[in-house]
């Protein structure tokens, strides 16, 4: 395959389009199209409702965490062939998706593993942070647990 | 041996902005080289409340994590150091 | 949770919206949505290019099988929420989605793996069928090694 | 005690219908219960070329599978038989 592959990152205080970030993994080299994509839950955390998230980020080192994870999937998955992910930065309220990538390759099974690669090392390594907002004004910061 | 540098911008994310107050400052008069407990140690004494943050927070310098500890970094004029409690992406 | 879930199964002659089966299976009380989309890809056998897939199916039996296969998946994962699987039929030119499938569930992980076992499923025991269509003419049907 | 049916509906699919030439067809006294290697016989009188299928097709009666060997099937007047060979969606 002559095609070169595509890591890309983006940081958005709009709307996510799931379609925009398969396309952007799309490749007639490929047959599969894994994709992951985190909602807000509605949830009730000590008798208050989540109504929604804020979320922030460390933009630039969130960029080259990003590359670094990317770099780390294509050693463990060498036929992946496209990644992309984008996540929300602001308010996302209940419902939403806060973050949505895309993973494409040959055949499905790498990139199966792969996409649960992906999600699992952005919590644990890209800076960004979500507070909970619930209905009684309050607010609580969050800590992934994995 | 110790020099002081300049200037060092302190970034500050999530829960450590609203324990200091400020999302951005520059410190002056910063030892270098110096050990990651110390560099917090200095920002703890800049902003005491920051110790709620104590055993959960690592240091980012030129955005590279580094934990708190015995890690002895060195500081460049106007690098970059960031406060980073428990992330919570995704 | 009052909500009830929804299995949806849909045989296609239309290109298929990644976005409307994201969205068949949004729920409030799902923070995760996994997705898998096969696509053509582009290929070469015996030094014939292959154009495009030919896609037919035994409609109401894929339908019922479909049913079976969303049973067993709400046995092996109770968690999961909703389900569907959009399919073509007919023509498939080069780098198209054949199949689109989102599962949705409170935690990822339950609509990871369920998300893996119903592609598994869907190709071992869901009445389709394809031929590959080469740039010379010829046609070859195939079958699925799994 | 055998019977002979009616009315048997059978459809092909893939590979079959262009062994057979035909997508559906009406099959008149079908023996009922019969084993589906003795069903599938019966399709290969009418269609000899069906045997390049040999081992790998299996059959479905009213929608369920049914590999081809000793299992007896019971019929019904206007029941749907098809002949599935290797599937290949997804």
């Amino acid at each position: 395959m002559s095609e070169e592959w595509r890591d890309v990152f983006k940081l958005s205080h709009d709307w996510l389009s799931v379609q925009e970030v398969v396309d952007a993994v799309s490749s007639t080299s490929c047959g599969a199209i894994s994709v992951f994509i985190g909602t807000t839950r509605e949830d009730e955390v000590d008798g208050r409702k989540v109504i929604g998230l804020e979320y922030e980020a460390y933009e630039l080192m969130a960029q080259s965490e990003f590359a670094k994870l990317c770099s780390d999937i294509r050693e463990r998955w060498p036929t992946v062939t496209h990644i992309c992910v984008h996540h929300r930065l602001g308010w996302v309220k209940v419902g939403e998706a806060s973050v949505a990538m895309a993973i494409s390759s040959p055949h499905r099974h790498d990139g199966q593993q792969a996409i649960q690669h992906c999600i699992e090392r952005l919590k644990a390594n890209v800076p960004i942070w979500k507070k909970e907002v619930y209905d009684t004004q309050e607010s609580s910061w969050k800590e992934n647990s994995e | 041996m110790n020099t002081l540098i300049n200037h060092v911008c302190v970034l500050y994310f999530a829960k450590s902005v609203e324990l200091t107050g400020v999302k951005q400052e520059d410190i002056v008069a910063v030892p270098t080289p110096i050990s990651s407990r110390d560099l917090w140690s200095l920002l703890l004494q800049r902003h005491p409340r920051l110790s709620v943050l104590q055993d959960q927070v690592v240091l980012a310098v030129r955005q590279h994590y580094v934990a708190i500890g015995d890690q002895v970094v060195t500081l460049g004029d106007r690098d970059e150091v960031a406060v980073v409690p428990p992330l919570s992406g995704g």
